[in-house]
């Protein structure tokens, strides 16, 4: 019987009701804060208050069972309060050092049987976060790649620099696995991205019982897709034909027509995309580049991909100034010196040839003699 | 739970190595305590990790009555192997703003979720939602029960709708938020709950409140309509500090570098020379702003958090139309506001006048599957502004235009546009 | 019988013949030059030799009889050699001081009877130099203003900054009378650019015999114009139809079709652009950006316009730092500061919405208040 | 001289007031002395300046036997009223390669131009050719025939064809002319004279040739290849010289900034900051550079002349496409070529290879009235690459694209394209 007493729009439940006493008290009240180790936040109030903030990596997708875990932590050292951040880490909150001291070993000790951290403390600072990410193979329907796995591949990888201060500003980076980009991958220091690259399939003996064939037609932004008809079994049927050459991939047909697949086990892999950013501070925000055009998918640890994102992650680490995000670094060495240093080849696939595409051509003698010139 | 069954992941199980929080050991374990529905999702990833290809089928349209969104429904495309998630719905409910919980109403979640969905969830979807993953379409309504009555929750947005909206953690506990994220985030979470839950836009519409121009919520690159806090006064200054900061006794950026000798702090190369507008000067040992030039792109105030705080006029800037690529390609939020007040006390009326107005335009003349962004790339910036009732102002453009193609309407020029073809040729012989 | 011996395809004369003697000997052999003053710049050559360069501003469209006294000049003091800039300035070249003293001296001693200076001295450093610019009502067909008329009132306002080295940087301006722009009105410093304003009229009982239909509908950019037909004197003819609220006042088809005439004395003026540059000098190359839509054509002076590039060229004076270009002050200050230092009201005229519109919105939280936010 | 008539020109006469040479002076005076045309043209003139509309007609075809170009067609709307102007066309001269003239030479030009034409002239074009205004159609022939015989002159290019190719001063008279812009010039002028005589293009093509970066002959803007010359090693530098302009010896910029006091020179703040890529410093009183990171932009050179030079190993940048809006909007040149060798000896053989493949592309692909640039733009800078068989290089592009929307072709990718979907159903249950 749930249709009897009925309630919808309700709406969220009020946000205030969650706070834990010293954030309620000291709402709108806070003076200023400082990262007293990579994770771990002080914030001090104009009333005296302090608070800890202790920052927690997360896979995201995640069971109850951790869920409960969390609980029973936040029970014990937070008076049963807990956050989650915008980037999906947990935060704990406490306010004397001796709690914090508490709350950082339990953290510390637990672990998953495979041996990794439940909760790794870390994601403030000049380093790397979460990885904001997708579904993937595990829930979505239109992915190239692979979400969870990809992101546990290259965060394992990254570790360190998720503990850590030493990079020059934050990086963020951001997964989506196909170009929907659910996330902030078109604005990330590096973005991995999943690209299809065969044109959809069109499955005829199907097409006009799942999908309108005018809006099939309509989705492809490049005009590649055209009605047509076909002889099947002796019987006339209206179907789709899509000019190969003139498809880029987008996957805008299958969103509106499930009888038109693109995914395909040798053609899917990765792009990365590098340089873009989301905050205002020093330089506009800005969008993500596309620089490796493509890489195979290799479950379950995707090598090549992970290997890409360190090597560029290093090779800003040492190259750029302090405060400098990535993007704003291969600004100032020069987008011809960022595939040299990064010993990135660089292909026509990373010459726009979109609707905006001359803004981006190189409309001066001003360059750098590099590689490419040598 | 002798009957669950471990199907042989061979590849899945190499992602349980390693020191990052493991997913598959994760799922495995719950799975293994009788959640046959955890075991079958990683059996079904395994496949796909060997095809290199998705295992789910095109989504279906499920939910809950009345609503038309909330639920994304999803098959598996092999339900006799893993029979589970033949049905693997994910249900979105609204989080809180900015995500605080207690531990109470997160374990009411996990017991509805155990007991009608798979235990697995995302915490939290990318546009903020809490995402339950994987049920089956029977238990909708009764979860949707569940939330609203056993712990006072609602069901996000899906479809061409208004998106759950979601902001930074602002006054809650950083002391740089201009406005009061949390309190509107949910104000218009609440006022337009109808368009959240009733599908009646040309397409999706998010809304997204940061603090403050660092946007920790990403609103700039990712919803239809940012609310960003700024301030119109000067940036406070508390020159002690400052020279705290110069002697080396607070570190630069609250400790952000902490792990990397970068030398002696040095004010002029770290902040004066940073700063976009370079409207920053030492005198006489005091730092100066010239607030006139400042940009309040937060660098300095990043730097030296103890020094430096926004000034106390406050207020949002408001940017439109933000989105992923599809299919136009990406978009940044433009800017439409510089400056808006953001008053608890008067509902936010004047921000939701905007709102009305550029709804009305969208519904109007949008397409189907037209975000906001595109509408205006489609008709001009000019017609948003004529729509939005808002003053054309070079604040809204990075530079002006350089091509002259410009449209001038007939009512702004001397004499109209009808003229008479024989008088012209009365002046000049053809 | 000019038919007979008929020699074509000869190309130019070969440049050389016509280099005085200490350039010819000197190419490529220069070694440094030095502005000794306003339109006189002294070269050093590896052999030691040395030339100077005089720089005379000229009216571009001059008769024969100023060429011949030109000649005389250069006749006189010159070995018979004289040379044009490429911004259409007369150079003439001495080898010795005394000779560079009686012709300068003679140069500022010419004047035609209304009194201006047959050969004003200028034109180098940091000054402005001659208005490039096109045919206007002197020739041309799709001028919506004069070109010389408004030149000649331009410079005589800007006299003395061609004669000077006192601007931050070198100030190109360059004239165009209509969206053709002949020239360079598209990269230049402040551009002056005839602008129509009302859509082309259709000469329905002209228009078949003077062009083709389909090439005219097919030269409207934004797809303005459509075939149609009419009755004259009870007979059907051909013809076309503009939409007038799509016409963006190109004069394109004016351009293929005679009998589509823009040109229109209440509706035609001036439109003011700034900021582009040439050189790859510290900045890439900029194109010019509209920021004053309209002004009427107010001849023979045109004072409202002659008006309005003083005040930005003086603005920029007062504003800009010592080698920055018109465009790079103003992206410094920033477009909103721009507007508001030269009380330029700023209106939607001023909002790109053309093909590559989108890259120039703002979209950051960036910017400054000024007097449109206060 | 009795006969001349001249109008009432009120306004034009307004005109001769004022210090800057007066067209309207010199033409009155022309016309003073008995070219009815000059002052009919300024009859004409004021008569514009009363309706504030052009007095010519829409240009009619015209010109010599077997050029396609060269003149232009004018003719009075109100001959009646101006006879001696009601043809009205100009010729265009091939102007010599930067513009320098013998007396005598310029006398025979203004001796051909008083017999058979107005009188008037611009010197010069916007192109850069030598333009004579105003003649009749049945002058056009023997003003042909004058000019090559008696003068050795021949027609500069208009309609869809070869446009005159025009350069600066180059190693004429300045010292950083690192290619030969005149043997250039007149060698692409003399070897695509009939590309500049007979139109076969889709539209005009023009070529410009600056010798260094600061373009003095702007190439990058109106020219559709655009020819800049550039170097490859390192920066000269006379260190003695530095330390001249840093005690103050020599004059900044060659005393460009002469008439203003911008206080003592300070080559931190003049040279060294201003440089874009911050790749200069001093070090022991000694101005380093590192030229690696050097992109050439003639700041520093310019404002040091006697210490700063470049350097030996040149040639030229190619940028291809600039163009006025008509119609698709601006474009400057795009950098096709980062640096080729621009060899006398071999007559300029690598160069005109490529240009032959570029106008091979452009005469089978661009569409009528379709500019270079926009041919690139309709068709991409892949296409333009793979057609002037280039290899793409970073340095064609100001940064990588931001759309993921990459074309791949069937041969890049594993298994092609051809697949099977029954194959695909057989994994994936629809
Ligand atoms: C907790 C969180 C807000 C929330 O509501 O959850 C947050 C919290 C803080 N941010 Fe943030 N930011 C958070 C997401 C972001 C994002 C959004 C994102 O990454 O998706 C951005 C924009 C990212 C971008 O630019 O691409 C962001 C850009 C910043 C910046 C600008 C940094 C820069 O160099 O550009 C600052 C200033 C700073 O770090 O000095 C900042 C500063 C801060 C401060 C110092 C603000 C404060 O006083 O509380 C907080 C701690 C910083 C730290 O972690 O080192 N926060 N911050 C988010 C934590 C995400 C995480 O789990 O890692
Ligand atoms: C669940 C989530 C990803 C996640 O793992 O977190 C998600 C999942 C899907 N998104 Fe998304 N989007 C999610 C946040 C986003 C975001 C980020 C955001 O909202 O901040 C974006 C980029 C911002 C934006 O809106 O532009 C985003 C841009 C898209 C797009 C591209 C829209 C565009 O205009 O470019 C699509 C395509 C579509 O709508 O057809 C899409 C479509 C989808 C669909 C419904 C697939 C489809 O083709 O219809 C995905 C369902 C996956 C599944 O099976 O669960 N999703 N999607 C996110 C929502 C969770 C939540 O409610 O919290
Ligand atoms: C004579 C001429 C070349 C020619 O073949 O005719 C020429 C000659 C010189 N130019 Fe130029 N430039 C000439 C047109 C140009 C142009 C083209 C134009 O204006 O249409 C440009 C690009 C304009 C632009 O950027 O918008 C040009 C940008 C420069 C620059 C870069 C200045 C800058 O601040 O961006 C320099 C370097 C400098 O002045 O320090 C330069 C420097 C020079 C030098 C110093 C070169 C030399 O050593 O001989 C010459 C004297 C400079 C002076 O006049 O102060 N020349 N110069 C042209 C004179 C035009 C005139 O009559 O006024
Ligand atoms: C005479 C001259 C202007 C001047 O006063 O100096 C000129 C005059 C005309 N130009 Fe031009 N253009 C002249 C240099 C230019 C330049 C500058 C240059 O070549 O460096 C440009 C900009 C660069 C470019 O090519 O993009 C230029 C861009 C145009 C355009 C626009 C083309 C475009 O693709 O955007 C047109 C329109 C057309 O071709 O239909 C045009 C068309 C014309 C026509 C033929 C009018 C027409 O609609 O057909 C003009 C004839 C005027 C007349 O009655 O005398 N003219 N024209 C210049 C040629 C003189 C010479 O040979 O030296
Ligand atoms: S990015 Fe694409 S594949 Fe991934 S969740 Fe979003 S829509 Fe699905
Ligand atoms: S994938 Fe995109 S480009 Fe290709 S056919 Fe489908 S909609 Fe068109
Ligand atoms: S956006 Fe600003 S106010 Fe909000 S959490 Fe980030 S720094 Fe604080
Ligand atoms: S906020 Fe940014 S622009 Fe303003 S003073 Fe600080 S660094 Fe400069
Ligand atoms: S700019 Fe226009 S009106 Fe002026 S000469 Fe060129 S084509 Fe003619
Ligand atoms: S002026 Fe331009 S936009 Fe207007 S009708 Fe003619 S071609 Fe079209
Ligand atoms: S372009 Fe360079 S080489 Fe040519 S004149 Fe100008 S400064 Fe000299
Ligand atoms: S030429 Fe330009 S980039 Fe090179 S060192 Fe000099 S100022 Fe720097």
């Amino acid at each position: 019987k749930p249709m009897e007493n009925r309630i919808t729009d309700i709406g969220p439940p009020h946000y205030e009701q969650f706070f834990p006493p010293v954030i309620k008290k000291n709402y709108g009240k806070w003076k200023s804060h400082e990262i007293v180790q990579p994770g771990v936040i002080k914030y001090v109030s104009e009333t005296g208050d302090v608070c800890f903030a202790v920052r927690c990596g997360s896979a995201r997708l995640i069971t109850t069972d951790l869920i409960r875990e969390i609980c029973e932590i936040a029970d014990k050292y937070c008076e049963g309060y807990v956050r989650w951040t915008t980037r999906n880490n947990v935060e704990f909150h406490v306010t004397d050092e001796e709690t914090l001291k508490a709350l950082l070993e339990d953290l510390k000790s637990r672990k998953f049987p495979g041996g990794s951290y439940k909760f790794p403390v870390g994601g403030t600072g000049a380093g790397i976060t979460n990885i904001v990410h997708t579904q993937g193979w595990v829930h979505c329907h239109t992915p190239a790649i692979d979400a969870s796995g990809v992101v546990k591949a290259v965060m394992d990888e990254l570790f360190d620099y998720f503990g850590s201060h030493k990079l020059p500003a934050q990086v963020r980076i951001a997964l989506a696995c196909c170009l929907n980009m659910c996330g902030a991958v078109h604005c990330s220091d590096i973005a991995i991205l999943g690209i299809h690259r065969k044109p959809p399939l069109v499955e005829d003996d199907r097409i006009t019982g799942v999908c309108e064939i005018p809006l099939a037609v309509a989705a492809c932004p490049l005009g590649a897709i055209k009605p047509a008809t076909v002889e099947i079994d002796g019987e006339k049927k209206k179907t789709v034909r899509v000019n190969q050459d003139r498809c880029m991939f987008c996957g805008n047909c299958y969103t509106m027509c499930p009888a038109m697949p693109l995914a395909d086990g040798e053609g899917d892999g990765i792009a990365i995309l590098v340089g873009g950013k989301i905050s205002n501070r020093v330089s506009a925000p800005k969008f993500s580049k596309l620089v490796i055009p493509y890489i195979p998918n290799e479950p379950p640890r995707w090598p090549s991909a992970v290997k890409a994102v360190k090597n560029i992650l290093e090779k800003y680490a040492e190259g750029a100034n302090k405060y400098e995000r990535l993007g704003e670094w291969a600004e100032r060495i020069g987008w011809e010196r960022f595939f040299e240093v990064c010993d990135i080849p660089f292909t026509e696939k990373s010459i726009d040839d979109y609707r905006l595409a001359y803004d981006t051509y190189r409309t001066t003698t001003q360059f750098k003699w590099s590689v490419h010139t040598d | 739970m002798a009957d669950v069954k471990k199907h042989d992941t061979p590849m899945v199980d190499e992602l349980k190595s390693g020191p990052w929080p493991s997913f598959a050991d994760d799922i495995e374990q719950a799975g293994l305590k009788g959640k046959q529905a955890c075991l079958d999702l990683l059996g079904q990833l395994e496949l796909s990790y060997k095809h290199k290809e998705t295992h789910w089928k095109h989504g279906g349209i499920v939910g809950v009555f009345g609503y038309g969104g909330g639920v994304i429904g999803r098959y598996s495309d092999v339900p006799d192997k893993f029979p589970a998630i033949a049905h693997f719905h994910t249900v979105r409910v609204n989080q809180p703003a900015s995500k605080f919980y207690t531990t109470a109403f997160l374990r009411k979640i996990c017991d509805i979720w155990d007991h009608r969905g798979s235990g697995m969830t995302n915490l939290h979807g990318s546009t903020g939602d809490m995402v339950l993953l994987g049920t089956s379409t029977d238990q909708l309504e009764p979860i949707f029960y569940d939330l609203t009555h056993q712990v006072g929750a609602d069901l996000g947005g899906s479809g061409s709708n208004l998106r759950t909206p979601s902001c930074c953690v602002g006054k809650a506990r950083c002391e740089w938020a201009c406005i009061d994220t949390q309190d509107i985030c949910y104000n218009l979470t609440m006022t337009y709950q109808d368009e959240l839950h009733r599908p009646a836009f040309p397409y999706k519409f998010k809304f997204k409140v940061s603090g403050c121009p660092n946007d920790c919520v990403a609103a700039i690159a990712r919803s239809d309509c940012a609310i960003i806090g700024t301030w119109r006064d000067d940036i406070r200054i508390d020159q002690e500090a400052v020279k705290a900061y110069i002697g080396g006794e607070l570190k630069p950026n609250a400790g952000a570098h902490s792990d990397r000798d970068w030398g002696p702090f040095d004010i002029q190369k770290e902040v004066i020379d940073l700063c976009p507008t370079k409207c920053m000067w030492m005198e006489d040992g005091e730092l100066k702003i010239n607030n006139r030039e400042c940009t309040r792109c937060m660098h300095c105030i990043n730097v030296m958090p103890e020094a430096l705080r926004p000034g106390t006029d406050t207020g949002a800037t408001i940017l439109v139309g933000a989105k992923a690529p599809i299919l136009d390609g990406a978009q940044l939020g433009t800017l439409a506001i510089p400056f808006i007040r953001m008053d608890k006390e008067d509902d936010y009326e004047e921000f939701k006048d905007f709102v009305d107005k550029i709804w009305d335009w969208w519904m109007e003349e949008g397409k189907n599957r037209e975000r906001f962004g595109e509408l205006i790339q489609r008709q001009s910036l000019q017609e948003f502004i004529r729509r939005a009732e808002l003053k054309p102002i070079p604040q809204m453009v990075k530079e002006p235009r350089s091509n002259p193609y410009v449209f001038w309407r007939e009512e702004e020029v001397e004499g109209g546009w009808q003229r008479d073809v024989k008088e012209f040729r009365a002046r000049h012989a053809a």
